[in-house]
């Protein structure tokens, strides 16, 4: 695994990107994840300021951003001070002393060069002075110093690229287009580029060679591509709005880290049929959706932890008067403002039980970049079918983690054709389908079906305002028993990886994928019976989850939070399912989940 | 639910009643209200299938459930949030937003000022009581200084808001008034409104008989009316009074209007102030006017249009060369090709 | 068990008032429940205007407002029609022949006359025309028709007190004292009163005889009143801000049904060192109260269903930032706006687990009118001395029911001061006690303990904002440790009637006390096993509860809702708990949970 | 968190800094804001311990962290409601919410509205860079039309809200405006601001070099500033211009302002407006003015003092006949009894 990191200046975003796509054009599997500085911009040069790019890559699929670093790229001391830690022992490092001076030694707040003092002697430290020489390969193209500079990043990817056998071709013609109104530029990165890949090949490096080239993994035949979770969420909608014929999709939202990103790509795609709108706060925004909705579009709205908490009203507005909308939240470290840039899985409560009253809507998680790609379609699908709201559980990880896609061809993609009422004999707004319990979907401009919804309970039989008891009961029944029978128009819950029944299952849902299924593969090689169960459906759990858990001798469940599937499990099942909890803001590491399952597995 | 099956013939303003039995309190303001809008939705030739009311919670905020056409009473204060959703979603429809004094300039006011800053193509009706009907009587942030309610005792000490103030503060482009029992001048307010793209507000005091009764008699009672009351007229002069000889100027050299007599003190009719609905300063000074030393100012005090919201959204929207419809958009596999490159795996 | 029913311009509410104080007087244990017509006034006569007031008394302690009426006194056609169907079969039934015109029974929805029509057979019907009789009554005092005809209620509360061989004293005297300024108004009401006493006396009514007439109850001694759960709630926060030695109480609110009544019952207490401020929104009134949390005051807000969905984002920060909170929850029916004059029990998941992240607090939960007074100083408590928002669920049926309270002795009040921190010495805002955990309270205008606080993750160790991975792990266990240790700072659970082990635990929680108390009772009585378990105390539940629901066979969880405190039972603790139900916007009946009881005891 | 310890000597501006190491992005304007603040702070003789600084969230709400006083950084939106309630809490508190043109202009514009209706005594600076910096750029109620960003990608279609019209729609008595740049002018506003007793609304033009660079350059570059910049002082006449001889007059029987040049045409001094602090609709003209037709008005421009809401809360609680504090308020004894009447059981 490679890590690329280096000032917010320093362009580590390309950098990764473009040693991305060419790995995957060299087959092998990957996933990547970009970690950005903090919200605020912060002065360059300081430890606020890093950011980094990471890529781990391997022959077999890769689930994780990885557990620890083998080559770490530091453009700067400031990064060096940030990522050294995640490097292993022994791993390689490579840094530009060009930018280790004493104002950038002070500004990371080294009190001495770390590169004299010889506290880097447990790695192998590559000194290069990356800024002198890009900028002798530059020299040519007469750039200004701050242009020329801007090069550095492409001469190290130059480097990378031949320690690990790659091409440059695709990225080469990328700089030139990308560059094609200032060619000198474009020569320039070409040139820093093909000038490190150069040093790589000269002598002083030999002892790296390419000892690095890694095996190509199997792969589906088929277009590829990468795509990051938010891409992979955005393109999932409009499927989705495609698949159940409808004409347009309303996405309202409201700029919050890390859920912005939904809101910054959906509204390039206004020629696809999606109206975007940046509301005043999440209320309008959800408010807006549920709008749309009543008048026959698909209502999309998007946020995270705080925004969430202010969509509760609403959302009980959305259940009482059954129209279809999709929440996203791209859960955070919290409580409160928390941690905005860092990950959790802590939403899974208020997802399911956050709201007043008896309230019940379905709720999906996405596991992967590629997976949200599937799971914004069903949520359309669900929303439309059930005439609900669904909420789409996301996190700040998936948000910016990429992965190799394979492109679907749209004729591949399901169709679920939304079907409006437009026959008033017999209409009533409530009146519902005998399968589904869905009422109809009748939008304003539709002639003889004029009708009245809103907040407070209705009739059962006629639609109008009931304060009726026994007939509150009845709407209480049916609005859960709507939400139950998703259960019989979902697909049984499998087990991603091992043996049913087993021993110990290892059940998560959300981000956690990757690390679980790494986790579980390598305890099963130690010949551990672990089997992976990975839920997509969290309200309602498929049908078969309580016979499938009880299969299992043992129960644990890793999350991103102080425990909170685990108690749905239990209350649901009556199993003693343990809780594997971590809370830092970060994804699990392997490790810890392999350790716990070792833990659980001995009796 | 009643199924309103449509008729070429012109539509009557019982037309517009829905079955259900109207459950206001015998003597309240909103009745008139009601029938105010039968009759301006008549008169404008409005089809029940396109036209949509949307209301918060409020005793105002029932109205949609009193109408025959599509009708979505929604939550406390955000109806402008969910009538803003509706138009982006379908700018066919013609949406009426009906509001009270708490809904709409309480716990409303924040969605009040974007959905009339962004000039979204609505007409926004607020029943101004001073109170709070449906929670039985507390002040509201209209009620005047000193109301005494369940919640002050004592009588309020926060200043209230002017609901007409605060909308042209907010950058509203349409803003009118009037009164729940002047049926012919309401009627025609809810026309003008009706008749302006954007969003347009129109604020109707509105008398609250069980928990503020009276509370605009000063300038509603008939009697005398004719001296508490200024009938604005674009492009006519400022003027009122049983005699019809009294109006407004502003003071000389000063930013102040005065009550002036024509031909008393040799004020001529070309000293009075000519009413101009596109004035914004005019305006605001037409709307702090309060008895008993001023008229109140009815009628449509500002109306300066602008292109509306969503008619500008589709207007990028078809610029970027959109489809009309989202299935008739460029197929989806151009998207997903990469601008950062693909590769092929065969 | 009397039911007062007529038009809302009748006064049944002051003449149940009355009843209940002559009853109390007479030394019966009793509960009262006033039914409201819905929240828009109805024009008058018809059945949306009905107004009822129900007492429920006999020799020993009684809870419930009762199942089934004994005497209905219906003073309007519309009050007969709402009403009847809790009369039980062969229960006496008085009717104003006067009021039963032409007019008021269309208005009522009567095709025909009941009175005429037979339709009443199955019931003791007392014709009167308590219209005339009274006008005849209070002619000497020549008032208008509409003052005269304002007499019937207490002619018709003459006849009652007669029937149940009440005094009239207190009564007469509160009529003097009340129409003090009119004392024509007094005494055309006295002779109203007497009037309908002495009807009851004449030979007409001989066979209702005094038979009504029912046992004292025995009763602790003392001084004691009337009182509803909002009054005792209210005095109760005031009680707390005393206990807690604090100069100041802000009640920030925003009117909300059924919640508003406590806002004006404080409202009018500001001489007592509560500012009560009407707040534009939910948000603002709970950040009021946040804000004067901080500056050293106890910040109290009130609210129901949807304004408690408003106060989600705020209750993180207030969670968070560690401040003392205490936020009052009047349940009423939904989702979204529901039947907001009807009681329900379904806000428990939304206190429990509706906020984003990981975000514990406390849950408390009154279980009968004068239980809010002791339940509202716990709440002040745990509130202060825990540095953390408490929220504490009433529902609409407690805001409005009435008891008999004995009034405490302020000496015999609990204490349990604040301490503000005033040293700078080692001082940062997030220094804990080693026992509760909290952090100190130090309020701006403190000399040396300038610091700032918010939303963002802090540093366990200086307090300062802190994204660091570990740190917030600690923080976060931190935070649920603190929520958590608060159950050994609460009585063990107990068992409020019945054996412990036994067959059957019958558990419940806020106001469905007294039917669950005399359902159990009366199932005892039958030889049923069963034993009722009331928690208080909801989050976190006393450390004792699971090995006390283990010693059962079975547990039985009666609520208002549809299964929220069962679900919370069977995840903490893997209990076979099992779930009866109501959601109909009124409280059980002994009956509905007797038969459930009978069910359950069924192997 | 340091302890700072309470010297009896002035406290210079940076006894003001915390030990917190400032965190916006190099060049920002909300340095320039920061050190005026302190200077204001340290001019006045504020004291740090009855200081309190509340924000929202935000770059600008970042604010409390840099200031050796109290400070409470809340949620977005919401700093207005919780500095209310500090000061209902303790009056003696001075109060400052520090906010953004999102922070308070979108999701915390109800708060805004109801915070200076009430006249809460806090003063109130809204750091204004028609951007959301925080969140990386996206529009803001306050951006221009046309505005591409993030989430408009094609330019922003709706029209923007003006700070000061909004403060002044909703009742606020004290509106001033200054730029991050113009340190004394700065420094002058605020202290006027905490002189004036009610809620004191600063608007603050900021450049935010990341994501809005030079929003503001058409008037606040130094060249040409006289031109640009009406500087205005109750009293004097309204004139600005690098010949000092520009000034606005009102078009003659018009509610419109116009500049002219005195000595020019026949204009004379005594045509021009003189700055009248309590006049509204003064105000109201004044900030509507707009480059580059007209200098952009800065300055007090808005100031009509009257009692302040919490001071109304207490007088009236006082006159209740409450004890100071609650603890020594009469015996909740009393309280309890029953008007209803008791009953003793022996
Ligand atoms: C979130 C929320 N808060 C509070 C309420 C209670 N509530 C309903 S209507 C209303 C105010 C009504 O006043 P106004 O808008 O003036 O309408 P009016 O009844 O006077 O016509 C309030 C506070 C509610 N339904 N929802
Ligand atoms: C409830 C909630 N919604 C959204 C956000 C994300 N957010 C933080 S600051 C901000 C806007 C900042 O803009 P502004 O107030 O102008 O401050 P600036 O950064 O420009 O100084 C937003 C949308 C949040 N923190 N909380
Ligand atoms: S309470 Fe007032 S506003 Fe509401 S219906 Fe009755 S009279 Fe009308
Ligand atoms: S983003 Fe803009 S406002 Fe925020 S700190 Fe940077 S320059 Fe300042
Ligand atoms: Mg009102
Ligand atoms: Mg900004």
């Amino acid at each position: 695994m490679i890590r690329f990191a280096g000032d917010s200046g320093d362009g580590m975003q390309v950098t990764g990107g473009r040693f991305t796509i060419e790995t995957a054009l060299a087959g092998n599997d990957l996933t990547t994840f970009p970690d950005y500085p903090a919200e605020i911009r912060a002065p360059a040069g300081t430890t606020f300021g890093v950011s980094a790019f990471q890529i781990h890559f391997g022959a077999v699929d890769v689930m994780t951003p990885g557990d620890e670093v083998d080559v770490l790229v530091a453009m700067n001391p400031a990064a060096l001070k940030v990522d050294l830690r995640d490097l292993r022992l022994g791993g390689t490092l490579v840094v530009d002393t060009g930018a280790f001076t004493e104002r950038n030694l002070a500004k990371a707040g080294f009190p001495a060069n770390p590169l004299a003092d010889g506290s880097l002697a447990r790695y192998q430290v590559l000194k290069l002075d990356i800024t002198k020489l890009t900028l002798e390969a530059v020299k040519p193209f007469g750039l200004t110093t701050r242009d020329a500079h801007r090069c550095r990043n492409m001469w190290a990817l130059g480097l990378m690229l031949w320690m690990y056998g790659r091409e440059r071709e695709v990225t080469i013609d990328w700089l030139k287009q990308k560059f094609a109104r200032r060619p000198e530029i474009a020569e320039a990165n070409v040139a820093a580029l093909n000038a490190g890949h150069a040093f790589g090949e000269t002598a002083e490096m030999s002892e790296y060679g390419s000892g690095y080239t890694v095996r190509r993994a199997p792969v589906t035949p088929g277009v590829y591509r990468t795509v990051s979770g938010t891409e992979a969420l955005a393109w999932g909608l409009l499927a989705g709005m495609r698949g159940a014929g409808l004409e347009r999709m309303l996405f309202a939202g409201y700029p919050i880290t890390p859920a912005s990103l939904l809101l910054h790509t959906l509204a390039d795609l206004s020629r696809y049929g999606v109206t975007t709108f940046q509301a005043e706060d999440e209320i309008a925004a959800i408010g807006a959706a549920i709008g749309a909705a009543y008048a026959g579009a698909i209502g999309v709205t998007s946020t995270s932890g705080p925004g969430m908490a202010l969509k509760t009203e609403m959302l009980g507005l959305a259940i009482a008067t059954e129209l279809p909308l999709v929440v996203v939240n791209s859960q955070r470290a919290g409580p409160s403002t928390g941690m905005p840039t860092k990950a959790e899985q802590s939403d899974l409560f208020q997802a399911v039980h956050g709201r007043n009253a008896d309230a019940p809507l379905a709720v999906l998680a996405a596991a992967t970049a590629t997976d949200c790609f599937e799971v914004a379609m069903e949520a359309v699908r669900l929303a439309t079918k059930y005439m609900t709201p669904v909420v789409l559980l996301s996190d700040a990880f998936l948000a910016h983690a990429a992965e190799p896609w394979r492109i679907p061809d749209p004729d591949e993609l399901p169709r679920f054709p939304v079907r409006f009422r437009t026959d008033p004999a017999g209409f009533h707004p409530f009146l519902r389908d005998p399968t589904t319990l869905a009422r109809p979907w009748a939008p304003p401009g539709t002639p003889g079906l004029e009708h009245r919804i809103g907040g407070l309970e209705k009739d059962y039989d006629t639609g109008h305002i009931s304060y009726d008891p026994e007939n509150h009961a009845r709407m209480t029944r049916t609005r859960a028993a709507k939400i139950a029978g998703i259960a019989n128009d979902i697909p049984l819950q499998s087990v991603a990886l091992g043996a049913d029944p087993g021993a110990l299952a290892v059940v998560g849902w959300g981000s956690t994928y990757g690390a679980i299924h790494q986790a579980v593969r390598r305890a099963r090689e130690e010949g551990v019976d672990a089997s992976h169960v990975h839920l997509r459906y969290l309200n309602p759990f498929p049908r078969n989850l309580g016979d499938l858990l009880k299969r299992f001798d043992r129960v644990l469940v890793p999350e991103l939070n102080a425990g909170q599937l685990v108690h749905l499990l239990r209350a649901a099942y009556l199993v003693p399912a343990e809780s594997l909890s971590k809370v830092e803001g970060k994804p699990f590491k392997v490790s810890e989940i392999l350790e716990a399952i070792r833990g659980a597995r001995a009796p | 639910m009643t199924v309103t099956t449509i008729t070429d013939t012109e539509l009557q303003p019982k037309d517009f009643a829905s079955d259900q039995e109207v459950r206001w309190c015998p003597g309240c303001g909103d009745y008139a209200i009601l029938k105010a809008v039968y009759k301006a939705l008549a008169e404008l030739g409005a089809r029940r299938e396109r036209t949509v009311f949307v209301s918060g919670i409020g005793c105002a905020a029932r109205f949609p459930y009193y109408m025959s056409t599509y009708g979505f009473h929604t939550i406390h204060g955000r109806a402008p949030a969910i009538a803003t959703g509706i138009k982006l979603a379908n700018p066919e429809l013609d949406v009426w937003v009906m509001t009270g004094d708490g809904d709409g300039l309480s716990i409303g006011g924040n969605h009040m000022l974007h959905v009339l800053r962004r000039n979204v193509d609505l007409q926004i009706v607020l029943f101004n009581n001073e109170i709070y009907g449906l929670t039985k009587g507390q002040y509201s942030p209209t009620s005047r200084r000193g109301t005494k309610s369940p919640s002050t005792p004592r009588g309020s000490v926060d200043y209230p808001v002017s609901a007409c103030a605060f909308a042209l503060g907010a950058g509203a482009r349409f803003v009118a008034r009037s009164v729940d029992t002047l049926q012919p001048h309401l009627v025609g307010v809810l026309r003008r409104a009706h008749a302006h793209r954007g969003a347009s507000f129109v604020e109707v005091f509105q008398n609250c008989v069980v928990f503020n009764d009276g509370a605009f008699d000063a300038f509603t009672l008939r009697e005398g009316a004719a001296d508490t009351q200024l009938h604005v007229e674009h492009g006519k002069p400022l003027m009122f009074g049983a005699g019809k000889n009294r109006g407004l100027r502003l003071k000389p050299g000063k930013l102040e209007l005065e009550v002036v007599t024509v031909d008393e003190a040799g004020v001529t009719l070309d000293d009075l102030l000519v009413h101009d609905e596109t004035n914004r300063a005019l305006a605001a000074l037409l709307v702090s006017l309060e008895p008993p030393a001023f008229p109140v100012a009815l009628g449509v005090i500002y109306c300066n249009p602008a292109p509306s919201f969503e008619a500008e959204v589709y207007t990028q929207i078809q610029a970027a060369g959109a489809a009309r419809t989202g299935q008739g958009a460029p197929d989806l596999a151009e998207l997903l090709r990469s601008d950062e490159g693909t590769w092929t795996v065969s």
